[in-house]
């Protein structure tokens, strides 16, 4: 169904979604003992990028240039069905979290295929890293997404964090912190933060993300920057909306409530990003096994 | 019916007449091609009159003097479903082929191709209208004799005559699984039309899973599930683009229309038979997407994926079981609904990655993906249509292959949400097989699609490619039209589903039917208007750049290349090694044969690196067996030494022991 | 009486499997046919004389005298005196005979009698001849010593035709007796063939055909 | 039906008296046109001869089941002459006497067309006397009549394999004889419990009085007729001289023999078989028809298997179907119709895969399935014609032959016969699958460079073999109401049910 009022809030999250990165930006500062940059750089950097000129690659093709377009569309359209915590999203229906996760799967197709069509071999490279971990990621979705089904019969996510309540957290806490726990990864993972990679390097070879839009510039890396903040809102809007058991019928309080967690989680990613070094390549896939090991258990723990 | 038959007969008649005039090739390309389209077009409205007549379905039943045999054909809207796409590949294909085969090479024997073209088209049709045991094997084993010779057109290849081989023999051994099924349901019936094999109507038959069994094994060969799949890797290469396509698109799909068929036989299924079928289905699917991934060779990758997409049609099918077994009307329509959806939707998409790979041969001469390279530039139809083809296959929105993947992982999702907690266990593994499938999928056609028509041209084949004519573009496009058009109007794709599954839901109110349509369409309905919403966004956004690029700089360089002095188009990263990282942790189960030589000493002269990945299935089972086999027969060679007085011992012997064992 | 005659025509086969020289052999069988011939005279033919006579005759002509000779001037043609050393030695070959007799004398006491005046003898005779006929083919090593077994064999059959004095009709007799006739002619022109191709006709070298 | 009191002597005499004619004619080509005419005579006759009356005492009928075996003979003679008379004119061509056998680059000559030609319609008469005869005694004359006819056939080319052959032939077909006319006397003395004397071994009268026979002696007869027709019939393990024969014999007799000569010998176990029936032994007799069946088709399946010789491998995959025919009589029920359905099936399948084998072999000179490559390129309409009759041969539908195996695998499952079932479906399966690696290897592929390029095939190649090909596939799409009336009223003489 939809819920027209929610249309602000999608708005709102297009519009706050950057101060996330700045936040983190801040908090590993803060650990590193330095003032670090304003809280609206990001915006700076966006406003400066959608200025300048842009510089394309002869190999390229028109595939690298509709590349960003239809990333930050994806990523955009995926806002739509996620709900602000227990306010409910502007569209809601059965499965719409199958759509989210394959919406955010095509904009991750064409940015791969945009670097390949570099032809340089360090994009290349992490095209290469992206599909094997996004063939990991997606069954642990999946596989929390199942542990959420069965908890809360519910097949929507606005109906899903609806489900979460306090009750809940008391008859089948620990299955819960356990998908809390896996979504964290996952958005490590997915936004390429610490300890999966390291998007301040600036060696090629050790980057995942960054290295596969080395060649964009201007607007388009403007674009791309944009969403890779919507996609970091969003998975942490996700774990924000399990976490928060907490429902008032006020959409203020909510609204403020579900604010705050996702500035904590923005927290809780710059610590672990300043306490934790990035870990080698091969090491990734081991940990996202983990976490498929642990989501395993938790749809063990709700079969029973 | 009788549209249908004046197609059948149009087919039929033009094949033969394509044989006949063989010594003029171009009349027999031309006839054998037309015909084929002409009778297609017909077929094809006659199949949609069909899934939509008033009466469900029409019967034609004359006796017929072969033993056992009655000339029964009906075409009720299950057969009409699956005529649709059989019509469409069809017609499309030969379109295609008239002009992809039009070489001097091919002149000989265009005129035996058409023949056997349309035969395999007639008998694909009797396959699913056929309604006797006697009449189905026929145009079962015609249709494999058929595709049997397309696929060993070109006969003089080793690697052909050893893929015909395998065809023919995988293949027989399943219709001899078939004989079985048929003659002991037969004898369950005590008549060989169908319309009496619905054995022991409500409660549960005693022999049931045997027969369901039977089934799985008959079918399944020819539909390509693991461990049966072995042929499709090595046929669909070996055959002519067009016939790749049909084959791969259509008539593996008899297949799946033989389980769908049976099962409507077999009574009330059990949760049991769902698991089989996801657990085939997992099996199939995440096996078939990883060998793909370890492919080189475009048309075995496409091959595998063949594999992979019926293991997501069992995936549906099963859901749709775990409905029927518990009765939950929602799952069975979600279920059978993105099964058949499915197969019609793979019959698109696959058919035109058939033909776009048959372009790339065409233009470039070589199907080896490491040969290829920046194709985008010379032939940027193909490139592009391949692209929508990828996109379509990986299942990702707004386009068809998403439409039935969602309804299955809806269907799957409901499952879990309304069992109990053993029964879920079958839509659990479904959910997981289904999204590891989807990444390894957009790893797969990131990868072929990537290497094959971006970056730089990999050799002289890639660097001198070029564009096909629109005689071949022109099919290519229609069907990825088709994959936009069932994209976007998924809620109304569901009225060409509704009459097939209304057949396969028979113990659900046709008023709950209704309601449960509505049901399903609701959420559809929101996903294309969010596909909707993402295309507007795609444009707003392209809009936006263009005007804040407005009277800026727009420079064009070279790739950003860290610094290199001169980098090479060698220099890429190839198929393999974007391969390699997922290669090397499914090691395990993808065999990976690498053949590498280091550069070595100062100045290192040479290095190469191949790697090949042979069929797992193949290696480790079935050739052993065949070898066993043959070292077992080859024991009893003696028996025939040329000694004229040992024959004699033999008849003297025989005589004792029969006279000493039976007159006793 | 009869019996006596059966009691020769077992000797007869044991004579056959102790001798190694082919004149001997064929001269064995000609005495087996005259033999045969004899029989019939026992045989209960109410007013069938004529029948009995001929049919006497002609096996006496054809067993005793014809396939004799004609065998006889094979022997000379194909230069084949002497069968040496068969597969099964002749000492042996005489053991096997008694085994074969045994057998014999244990499927007649199987088959139970009927009525009537059939000697009982006869069936175990019969058995014996066709089971030396086949151990003879199977153990020597020459074509022609070949067509001699196989004679004995035809006559183990015969011998319990006439013995029964079964009532086959005239024609089916003739049929048969022009059968073996015809057979054995064939026989030796293979034979004659073998032996101007081969220049040998040892069968036991005709092994070409395998697999 | 326009038979009448003459069609049954005329069918027995016009080919004895011709081929007493045959030998004495010199010339070729009178000759050849007294073969052909005498064979459509005796064509025509047999499509009319169905319920003839009875000639010579009731010594002569034609049965149902003697109808079917004479059809097929009669009509493979036919065309097997067709084929055979193309093939003589071809070898007399070419001048030179002498030929040269490839496989061992020894000279050989042919033997004299005459005696050929007059041993063709020997061999026909026989047949049709084996076919139409009522009486066991002159049945077991008319058998051993055929081998003699036979054995100047398979000796046409004078060499040392053939010669060989021909002895083995002659030698272990005669001993079968000798056995089965041994059974025939066994089967009189068991007729003496009836009343007190030997009946006449006239077929009705046996099957009307065999109820009382003594029953040891007659399984004992049976014994004696199964192995010793058997033999010529080539049932495993008696089947030795089968591959020799076929291999070496010019192509249309080999035909002749697999497709005709096999079936009269099985014709006579049938006969036996009906009386056991008719006695209450039937039992009996079909165990022992299964177990020879099954082991002949192992058998056939282990030599098939990398078989060097096509024509060999033909000559096995005859021993495979005696095997079949035999299993099907022997599982009785519906499997009687679908093994004498097989009967036909079978004769014209195998008749056309000889033929197309003659035409390989007088074009590559070889008979070796690991020399010969692509012969799709070098003659075309005879490998298509190979491979057909490969797929006609192995039971692939629409040919006949699926219908008559799919009906006797039916009749095993009906009657819960599961392990021979699957032991039938499997031999089946593997004998396809080696087959198919021989037939494959050899149309497919490229031409060596020596070998003859686009050759001319002639109608004489051609036609006959396709005409067979066309009948057996009609055969799987259509069955004549004639022919499945014989089939079922047969089946009934056999104990079958429909």
């Amino acid at each position: 169904m939809i819920n027209d009022s929610s249309i602000i809030l999608f708005f709102l999250s297009l519009l706050c979604a950057p101060i996330l990165l700045s936040v983190i930006n801040r908090t590993k500062a803060i650990f590193a003992g330095r003032t670090g940059q304003p809280i609206l750089q990001v915006y700076f950097d966006l406003i400066k990028l959608m200025r300048k000129g842009t510089v394309y690659s002869q190999t390229t093709t028109w595939i690298f240039r509709i590349a960003p377009l239809i990333s930050l569309a994806g990523v955009m359209t995926t806002l739509l069905l996620i709900p602000w915590g227990k306010i409910p999203a502007p569209f809601t229906f059965t499965g719409d979290f199958i759509l989210v996760f394959y919406l955010l799967g095509i904009g991750r197709f064409f940015t791969v295929i945009a670097a390949l069509d570099t032809g340089s071999s360090f994009e290349g490279m992490g095209a290469s890293r992206e599909v094997l971990f996004s063939a990991f990621t997606e069954p642990i979705l999946f596989a929390t997404l199942i542990t959420l089904v069965r908890l809360t019969d519910e097949a929507s996510l606005t109906n899903l964090f609806h489900g979460i309540t306090p009750f809940l957290w008391t008859t089948s806490g620990a299955a819960l912190i356990l998908v809390a726990v896996i979504i964290f990864v996952i958005l490590l993972t997915e936004n390429s933060r610490i300890p999966v990679d390291d998007p301040n390097t600036h060696l090629e070879l050790t980057m995942i993300h960054e290295v596969m839009v080395l060649d964009y510039s201007g607007p388009d890396f403007a674009f791309i920057l944009y969403g890779a903040s919507l996609k970091l809102w969003l998975f942490s809007a996700l774990l924000a909306g399990i976490i928060v058991p907490i429902h008032t019928d006020n959409v203020l309080v909510d609204g403020s409530i579900f604010l705050l967690c996702m500035l904590a989680i923005a927290v809780a990613v710059g610590v672990v990003e300043s306490l934790m070094a990035r870990l080698r390549l091969v090491l990734v896939p081991r940990m996202l096994v983990g976490a498929g090991a642990i989501a395993a258990v938790c749809i063990y723990l709700t079969l029973k | 019916m009788n549209m249908l038959l004046v197609a059948l007969a149009i087919l039929g008649i033009g094949g033969l007449a394509a044989l006949l005039i063989h010594r003029n090739p171009k009349f027999a390309n031309g006839i054998g091609s037309g015909s084929a389209v002409f009778g297609s077009l017909l077929g094809l409205m006659a199949a949609i009159l069909l899934l939509f007549s008033s009466p469900p379905s029409e019967t034609i039943r004359l006796p017929w003097s072969v033993p056992y045999g009655t000339f029964y054909i009906e075409a009720d809207a299950l057969s009409a479903f699956f005529l649709i796409p059989i019509f469409l590949l069809t017609g499309l294909a030969a379109l295609y082929g008239a002009r992809y085969l039009w070489e001097p090479k091919n002149e000989k024997r265009i005129g035996s191709h058409w023949a056997f073209y349309n035969t395999l088209a007639v008998s694909m049709v009797m396959v699913v209208i056929a309604r006797n045991a006697i009449l189905f094997l026929i145009s079962w084993e015609v249709m494999a004799l058929a595709s049997f010779f397309l696929v060993t057109m070109e006969d003089e290849r080793e690697s052909v005559q050893r893929a015909g081989w395998i065809y023919l023999v995988s293949t027989h051994l399943g219709t001899m699984v078939l004989f079985f099924f048929f003659i002991l349901i037969g004898n369950q019936a005590s008549s060989l039309d169908f319309d009496r094999f619905v054995i022991a109507g409500s409660q549960i038959h005693p022999q049931a899973s045997l027969f369901f069994v039977l089934a799985l094994i008959g079918f399944g060969s020819k539909a390509g599930i693991l461990p049966l799949h072995i042929w499709l890797p090595e046929a669909h290469p070996a055959a002519p683009s067009h016939v790749s396509a049909l084959m791969s698109g259509v008539m593996i799909k008899t297949g799946i229309y033989g389980i769908i068929r049976a099962l409507t036989w077999l009574g009330p299924p059990t949760t049991g038979w769902a698991l089989t079928l996801i657990v085939i289905g997992s099996i199939s699917g995440v096996m078939g997407v990883l060998l793909a991934l370890a492919q080189h060779d475009l048309k075995r990758l496409l091959a595998y994926h063949s594999v992979e997409n019926i293991g997501i049609i069992f995936l549906g099918l099963g859901i749709g079981l775990l409905g029927q077994a518990n009765d939950l009307p929602v799952l069975i329509l979600l279920g059978y609904g993105g099964a058949l959806l499915h197969t019609l939707n793979h019959a698109i998409f696959k058919g035109l990655l058939f033909l776009g790979a048959g372009s790339v041969l065409h233009g470039t001469g070589t199907l080896d993906i490491e040969h290829t390279g920046g194709l985008m530039k010379r032939m940027p139809w193909t490139g592009a249509l391949f692209l929508v083809g990828a996109v379509a296959i990986c299942g990702l929105p707004p386009l068809n292959g998403f439409v039935s993947e969602f309804m299955i992982f809806a269907g799957a999702f409901q499952g879990i949400q309304y069992l109990n907690a053993l029964s879920t266990i079958p839509g659990i593994i479904a959910i997981v097989a289904l999204a590891m499938i989807g990444g390894l999928a957009v790893a797969c056609f990131t990868k072929a699609f990537g290497i094959i028509f971006l970056g730089k041209p990999r050799s002289s084949h890639a660097a001198e490619a070029h564009e096909s004519k629109p005689a071949m573009l022109i099919p290519m496009i229609v069907l990825a039209g088709l994959c936009v058009v069932i994209g976007l109007a998924a809620p109304y794709t569901l009225t060409l589903l509704k009459p097939a599954l209304n057949t396969l839901s028979t113990n659900v109110a046709p008023t709950d039917f209704v309601k449960l349509t509505n049901q399903i369409q609701f959420p559809l309905t929101y996903v294309v208007v969010l596909s909707a919403l993402f295309a507007v966004l795609v444009a707003l956004l392209f809009w936006l750049r263009k005007w804040s690029l407005s009277g800026k700089s727009i420079a064009t360089t070279v790739t950003w290349d860290c610094g290199y002095a001169k980098p090479t188009a060698r220099m890429q990263y190839t198929a393999s090694s974007f391969a390699q990282p997922l290669m090397k942790l499914a090691s395990g189960v993808v065999r990976l044969r690498e053949h590498l030589v280091k550069p070595e000493g100062f100045f290192p002269s040479e290095g190469s690196y191949s790697s090949k990945s042979p069929d797992v299935v193949h290696e480790g089972f079935w050739t052993p067996t065949l070898k066993a086999s043959e070292w077992f027969l080859l024991r009893f060679r003696w028996i025939q030494m040329g000694s004229i007085h040992l024959y004699i011992l033999y008849i003297a012997i025989t005589l004792f022991v029969l006279l000493i064992w039976k007159l006793q | 009486m009869i019996d006596l005659i059966f009691v020769l025509l077992i000797l007869t086969g044991f004579v056959f499997l102790g001798s190694g020289r082919l004149q001997f052999s064929i001269r064995t069988l000609a005495v087996q046919g005259i033999l045969l011939g004899l029989i019939p005279l026992w045989g209960s033919w109410e007013g069938l004389w004529v029948r009995m006579l001929s049919i006497t005759t002609l096996s006496l002509l054809i067993k005793g005298f014809v396939l004799p000779y004609y065998l006889t001037r094979a022997m000379h043609k194909s230069k084949v005196m002497h069968e040496d050393h068969p597969f099964v030695g002749f000492t042996t070959s005489m053991v096997v005979g008694i085994v074969c007799l045994g057998v014999s004398f244990w499927l007649a006491s199987r088959l139970p009698t009927l009525g009537g005046t059939q000697p009982q003898m006869a069936v175990a005779v019969s058995f014996f001849n066709v089971f030396v006929g086949l151990f003879v083919i199977m153990s020597r090593r020459k074509a022609l010593t070949q067509v001699l077994g196989y004679l004995l064999l035809e006559n183990g059959a015969y011998i319990f035709g006439v013995a029964f004095a079964i009532e086959v009709p005239l024609l089916v007799e003739l049929g048969v007796l022009l059968d073996v006739f015809v057979a054995v002619f064939v026989m030796g022109i293979v034979i004659f063939h073998i032996s101007k191709s081969f220049d040998h006709i040892d069968t036991d070298q005709l092994s070409s055909l395998v697999g | 039906m326009l038979a009448n009191d003459f069609t049954i002597p005329l069918l027995l005499l016009i080919p004895l008296i011709s081929g007493v004619l045959a030998l004495m004619i010199r010339a070729d080509i009178p000759r050849r046109i007294l073969l052909l005419s005498a064979a459509s005579i005796h064509f025509l006759l047999t499509l009319t001869s169905h319920n003839a009356p009875p000639a010579f005492g009731g010594w002569v009928v034609v049965d149902a089941l003697g109808c079917i075996f004479l059809l097929i003979s009669s009509t493979l003679f036919l065309v097997a002459c067709i084929f055979g008379i193309g093939y003589l004119a071809r070898e007399k061509k070419d001048e030179q006497r002498v030929h040269v056998d490839f496989e061992s680059n020894s000279l050989f000559e042919n033997g004299p067309e005459s005696l050929l030609t007059g041993c063709l319609l020997f061999f026909l008469t026989a047949m049709t006397l084996v076919c139409v005869s009522n009486h066991l005694g002159m049945i077991w004359v008319a058998i051993e009549a055929t081998t003699l006819a036979t054995a100047p056939l398979i000796y046409f080319h004078r060499h040392r394999k053939s010669l060989e052959a021909t002895w083995k032939y002659l030698l272990i077909c005669s001993i079968g004889i000798a056995l089965a006319l041994f059974g025939n006397f066994l089967l009189t003395v068991s007729t003496t419990t009836v009343h007190n004397q030997e009946l006449p071994l006239l077929l009705d009268q046996l099957i009307k009085s065999a109820p009382f026979f003594q029953p040891m002696w007659l399984k004992a007869a049976f014994i004696f007729l199964l192995v010793g027709y058997g033999t010529k019939m080539g049932l495993a393990p008696l089947h030795t001289w089968l591959p020799d024969a076929h291999s070496e014999a010019p192509s249309f007799v080999s035909a002749l023999l697999s497709g005709a000569l096999l079936n009269c010998a099985f014709l006579g176990i049938l006969r036996a078989q009906q009386i056991l029936i008719a006695a209450g032994l039937a039992d009996f007799g079909r165990e022992l028809l299964i177990g020879f069946g099954l082991l002949s088709m192992g058998l056939a399946a282990t030599f098939i298997l990398k078989q060097m010789d096509f024509k060999r491998m033909l000559a096995y995959s005859s021993v495979e179907h005696m095997g079949i025919l035999a299993l099907g009589v022997g599982l009785g029920g519906s499997a009687v119709f679908g093994s004498l359905f097989h009967a036909v099936n079978h004769s014209f399948a195998k008749g056309m895969l000889f033929m197309a084998a003659g035409n390989i072999l007088t074009v590559m000179h070889s008979k070796s399935t690991i020399k010969i490559r692509g012969l799709l390129h070098i003659m075309p309409v005879t490998s298509v014609l190979w491979l057909a009759g490969f797929f006609a041969i192995t039971g692939s539908p629409p040919f006949g032959s699926f219908l008559s195996e799919f009906t006797i695998l039916k009749a095993a499952l009906e009657q819960g016969h599961i392990i021979i079932a699957i032991f039938y479906a499997l031999v089946l399966s593997v004998i396809f699958i080696v087959m198919a690696m021989i037939v494959l290897r050899m149309s497919f592929g490229l031409p060596r460079n020596t070998d003859p390029i686009d050759v001319h095939e002639s109608w004489s190649m051609i036609a006959p073999p396709l005409f067979l090909g066309l009948v057996t596939l009609m055969l799987g799409v259509y069955m004549p109401p004639i022919l499945e009336r014989l089939l079922h009223e047969a089946a009934l003489q056999l104990g079958g049910t429909l």
